[in-house]
């Protein structure tokens, strides 16, 4: 019974998103009628695609990023790597992932994997391309977040064979067990546990962010640490990067991105809830952002810029899975932690033998894992699944354990199948063409070695010199 | 005629340059360089991690300056460039054989 | 008869847009009524307004991937040239350009020129106002591609010269025969050899981008290529841009804004259609990029940086004219072409003694003229003349032979007026107040001869030396 | 009785935009109806919401300018404080910045302090919260103007503690005697004065832009020129900026995102307005560079891209006060006296010994003045406040001498207070924490003495190196 | 041995390295300096006013050649750089006592 | 004294200054050249145009040391600089007459 109810408050967006689609595909937006239901239509069209434009700009702000934080003679290959990736996977969730993602429902595993193929047919219809544009932006985002993280050593073709398996394979089933009617959120179980709802993210904490943050640890744990990151002690060497100015343009593009990734989720713009989003979002992004010049000025002495950054970009990972469900204070409290997360996450990394180039890991895993469990605890009970009507979603704090523990299910269900899949993809990938550019690619860089140009020919270079030595 | 190679911080160019003007040496060249010395290098920090670097960039100024001129242009060098801590900097003299200048192919003391 | 019908039909967008101007002019926008067409309004206001600042940001894209592929002596006259046209371009549009474009047709040839001047008296009416700054930031964005093109030699002083020409004259007159109910699109012959609707464009393949690009290569040849770029044997020398950062962070502010510029070509936001719009855009850009990289891969051995941005932004303008009325594959398809277009193209005019710094002919021009013949193609006939309402755009694909003519002859006299007024303007230009800086101010860069100003003062430089000598 | 019907017209807005208020907090949005009121409300939302997300963009904007209006040694710093200053900002804004600003009223002088706390309880509502983060981000953009400034000699931390103490306190006090009903806008006498409503400034002129530049005047005067800057007879000697690339793309990303500041500040998509803000908004814009290009070209003899950003900036601060209620013309006329404020302002200050690094003062306070005085002069009675109902908003050339007055009585108390705080702030500062660095640690550059870091690691510099000597 | 160090205008690199070549010297190294001379600078301006560089960039060449032909090499280089204005650069010549080729650890002449 | 300039690669240079580091050779400076050797360059792209430069980049380090510790430099660089390929480099040798500390004013071997 519940199952069912659930199910139908999940479809619920998607049949307000898609008033035509229940007689026959409609290319055109021909059933738009010109009456009120026309309009508020209309609103959520307009809301969705700006939305999904900003989400789709942040591919920009990932690029700056880690462009900025690697160094000058592997620049242009991590901006292909960034663009290519979106440009392939949007070949491969065309073809495959958005039926594996959206499809119709397969036993809670997976979507009809022909449903959409190429979006021929039943699927050529507005309110679905709506829904493929807005989860292809989406998926995107979740793939380039490896790209930064084992920056400056894989081979180019390997990396655009993981982002292919990722966009088309990876990412959409596990999205389908949040957001397309599967398992997590919707069986019995999870439904029953949660009180009404099964597990839930709002904008993709865990969908999105901790899934690429995980792929990113088995990533970084498979192709080793740079040649120089480390000395014979095993003592980590720092590797600044080379141009801090598109860093931080790289963050607030992000940042500004990220309105649209979180307020957007509504998949409506009539949910005015989308004003609280935004609140709840930038305070979670400042105020990670405070936390870790903090720490980072407490312990190196000085208030550091990619800290900064990255401690922003913790707060608005921490925030996305609650950003509707969570009051004002309790952005704050999400993005303190968030912070800390990130700065104690890339030291312990960096000291393990973890060589994340962007702090990837620790931005994006485990602070996409703290979000959702932050919202298991936070959720005030204003607001529904994805509606102002009820079950309102309700967290810990709030009385409602069996929603934390439907969390904390989910949780433990995707650090498992993010590893799990992430070692099989590039331990595979390493055995078969090969992950990793050789010691003397390496040193020369890869904008040589794999491109053969210089991002800036002009400009006259020198090493950062330190004075313990690294291994080579 | 000789080569006068001096290796100083960036903050002096301005008044190495000037003293240099005043005793009327005018031509000379400059490049950013990175050294080590005495001064084994400073703590730089990147995310939070403190590291030692151990170049810094100075810069290096050529001179080349007629042999008899060649002792008062070092001193003058010496006194703009010193503040007294360490890493001021070095100052390295050789003798060169032959001055060309391009524009007139004049040769000797006169193309200086 | 049918001509009235095709006029009517062109005009009941405006119509929907301008509810108050049949009256009086309505500079306040009082006129909207708070009924349910009020609030349709109102959603077409956001949205046109919303994809015009994305388009207006496209300015921003240009310049930054015209810089990024310029040499460092050359990047403050790029982006100064960038940024003027835009200004100056502003000011002529408002006195002339407008009116020639949008003013009461006269003679199918032009607008009424004085119709609009300022937007005094009736023009002073905000639907009028919208549509005049949704024109501006299209019309700019055909000025600018001459840019690029051009870079490294031409007179700043010309340059605005000749952009305040264009945006005045050449772009208003050509932009009224296809979207200002001109002859081309609205003349009985060609609305009866089309079926009910002579030539199209939906959003400016031909009409801002391949004006744009052929303008481009009247002066590329009237200006001739830069020094360096050729041996004494006509082999020609790659002179690689100082800045791969920036040319790829211009072309993700290209690919955010051409979602703007697609979809607001609706002129409103109750087409839902607009979601369609942003699928063909995306699908078209990413394969685009791909069949570039695959093909400079191909021909040097290792993928390329500045051809994935061309070919993404060939893709683009393949799509623009019809990203309304092509289905998903189709939009492959287009993607595909475009790709090898932009390919070829920039090595044909290479070979041929073409220089055209960043590419601007091939991306603009041949594929500009590609989109038009790809419209008459694959329009799939299941949406109509920027509405949902008949006569359905069908292509020769699906059996309107008499449309693919139409668009041929788009194609034809578009070629005809561009290069004819190009080499008009530009020849000139160069027998009165010259196009190129002297020789020594040409090597010794831009930056300093026209502006006396350093675009990174600081910064140390090398000349990216070659084996081969360049005929000085 | 006068004084009540302004306070209820510039109430109204705040009406339209909460309707669910008047009752209780609603923080879902549940309120909003599914009928014509709902769909105008979610239009309202959609719209202030995408205006804010392009104000939030214009912090990337300021902060690429003003780090390629410095020289290499600073960047980083100058970055990290565009950055920590709007972290820092949110959090003093979400404890007490906002119920200052629009709190409910105290005597015509702020708004109540705690009536908006950590928005709890009754603030804790989705039309609230949609003011409060549209007002947020104005409010960032106020107080980062100084950054620049002040720029390449401040100590990091008194700068952290300045931007908290104005988005805190200094900000929201003004602004609520402009936008929260305080005395300047509501009062009897500047009601009757004004015939009807008292001074006004549509999008901030004065409240964002004179308030920030001012406090820059302040800044700058007491902090004192940079090291290198004057030579022993105080010829100011110009100090290059290290990219001027990051200063274009500054200068568009914030003339994008100035669209959502001057037209989101309707608060509402209904307001078909929206329209015309746009065009005088551009007009205004391209003006003032085109004006500051040609003194520029004058002076110099060569046409400066520095000033044509400033040019440029001018303008849009000159029009921001009077978007709504100004015709076309007027826009270009307040353009080209921007542009002739900007560039005799920077020149003029930089003889008088003041040290504007970006030109922050003649850009944003001088011109935010001009603003002001030509709401007063230009407005031509088609819109009234904030509504399309009267009382219309009519300035002196229109026969309102009153208003005229009124806006002339608002710049000089905006002038002596912003001055007056701000000297009281800066003079503290310095006294207390200090406010600048030590030379040495000036002349060392402040992205190693504050924060241990190169912005540019691997990058060769030189100096700029001049012939006459500075005063060290 | 001697190094033949040229200091010449970025624009006349081009020519002579190619000058070079032609009479068979390869080997050379090539940076980008800020020199000063009789070419007492030249004015830039910033937003507009107008400022004197005392400093200009230029090209530093430096070859190591056998003695035998370092005058050749340095018509060589004065007529490939040679413009007739000034700026045109100079030419300083100096005495090497050793050259060493890495790669194979041979000295003197065949080491060049 | 001697004046030891040494032509390696970017990525020996930190080798050498370890090598250098242990016999006490702290004091040299460094510079990013563009050269041109038997190694006669090697191809890029551009846009999918494949061409050729003549110029790579290098590192040129200059060390000044002790005539008497001049050899055991010398064979020291060359042996942490050595690859074994072309391109590996050149080190040049030349007598540095006066030597001068900025710092101290010292003259000669104590201010090496
Ligand atoms: N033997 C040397 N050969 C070449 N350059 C040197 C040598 N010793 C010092 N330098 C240069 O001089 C700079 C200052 O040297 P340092 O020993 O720190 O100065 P000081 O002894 O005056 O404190 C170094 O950074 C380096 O560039
Ligand atoms: N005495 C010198 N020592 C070192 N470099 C010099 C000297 N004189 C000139 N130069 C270099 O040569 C360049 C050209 O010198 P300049 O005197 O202007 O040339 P010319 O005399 O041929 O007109 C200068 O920019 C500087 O780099
Ligand atoms: N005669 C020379 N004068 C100055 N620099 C030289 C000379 N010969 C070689 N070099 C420098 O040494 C580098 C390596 O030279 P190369 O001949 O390629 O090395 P190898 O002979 O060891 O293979 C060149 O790139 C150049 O910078």
């Amino acid at each position: 019974m519940r199952r069912y109810s659930v199910f139908l408050l999940l479809l619920l967006g998607l049949l307000v998103l898609l008033p035509a689609t229940t007689m026959a595909a409609d290319p055109s937006g021909a059933g738009n009628p010109i009456d009120l239901e026309g309009a508020m239509n209309s609103i959520d069209y307009v809301w969705v695609l700006v939305c999904a434009f900003l989400v789709f700009f942040m591919q920009a702000g990932f690029a700056m990023v880690e462009a900025g934080m690697v160094r000058v003679k592997n620049v242009a290959n991590v901006l292909m790597k960034n663009f290519m990736d979106f440009a392939i996977g949007t070949i491969a969730f065309l073809v495959i992932g958005y039926s594996l993602l959206m499809g119709s429902d397969v036993g809670g595993m997976f979507g009809d994997p022909s449903s959409n193929f190429m979006l021929f047919g039943e699927s050529y219809d507005v309110g679905n391309m709506l829904l493929w544009f807005f989860m292809l932006v989406f998926a995107a985002t979740s793939v380039t977040i490896v790209s930064g993280a084992i920056a400056e050593r894989p081979k180019f073709k390997t990396y655009l064979i993981y982002s292919a398996v990722v966009t088309a394979l990876i990412y959409p089933i596990y999205g389908h067990w949040i957001w397309g009617g599967g398992w997590l959120a919707a069986s019995d179980l999870m439904v029953n546990l949660g009180g009404g709802y099964g597990a839930l993210d709002f904008a993709g904490s865990g969908v999105v962010h901790a899934l690429g943050g995980l792929l990113a640890l088995a990533a970084c744990i498979v192709i080793g640490p740079r040649i120089g990151k480390y000395t014979k002690e095993g003592k980590p060497l720092p590797i600044p990067g080379h141009n801090m100015t598109i860093v931080m343009l790289g963050g607030f593009i992000l940042w500004f991105g990220w309105f649209g990734f979180n307020a957007g989720s509504t998949l409506s713009g009539n949910q005015l809830i989308i004003a609280k989003i935004c609140v709840t979002t930038v305070i979670a992004g400042a105020v990670g952002a405070v936390t870790a010049v903090l720490l980072s000025w407490r312990r190196a002495g000085t208030p550091d810029l990619g800290l900064a950054v990255n401690g922003m970009l913790g707060g608005l990972v921490g925030i996305t899975a609650g950003c509707a469900w969570v009051e004002p204070w309790a952005a704050m409290v999400i993005g303190v932690v968030s912070g800390i997360i990130v700065c104690y996450g890339v030291w312990f990394l960096e000291k393990k033998g973890v060589d994340d180039v962007v702090g990837a890991i620790s931005v994006h895993g485990f602070n996409g894992l703290w979000g959702l469990i932050a919202l298991g605890l936070f959720a005030d009970g204003t607001f529904g699944v994805y509606t102002v009507d009820g079950p309102l979603v309700t967290g810990l704090l709030y009385g409602n354990a069996g929603f934390f523990v439907a969390q904390m299910i989910n949780v433990v269900v995707l650090a498992i199948y993010a590893l799990g899949t992430g070692f099989a993809l590039f331990y595979g990938l390493k055995k078969t063409v090969g992950i990793r550019v050789s010691p003397e690619e390496e040193l020369q860089g890869l904008d040589i070695s794999e491109h053969n140009v210089s991002a800036y020919p002009e400009m006259v270079t020198k090493d950062v010199a330190m004075t313990q030595e690294a291994v080579k | 005629m000789k080569m006068i190679q001096a290796i100083v911080r960036h903050e002096k160019l301005g008044d190495v340059k000037s003293a240099l003007t005043e005793i009327g040496v005018v031509g000379l060249n400059v490049t950013e360089i990175q050294g080590r010395g005495v001064q084994k290098g400073q703590t730089r920090q990147w995310r939070g991690a403190v590291y030692d670097v151990d170049l810094l960039p100075k810069i290096k100024l050529e001179v080349v300056v007629d042999a008899g001129i060649a002792d008062i242009t070092v001193d003058t060098i010496q006194k703009a460039a010193f503040t007294g801590n360490i890493g001021d900097g070095k100052i390295f003299v050789w003798n060169v054989e032959e001055v060309i200048r391009v524009r007139t192919n004049e040769r000797g003391k006169t193309a200086i």
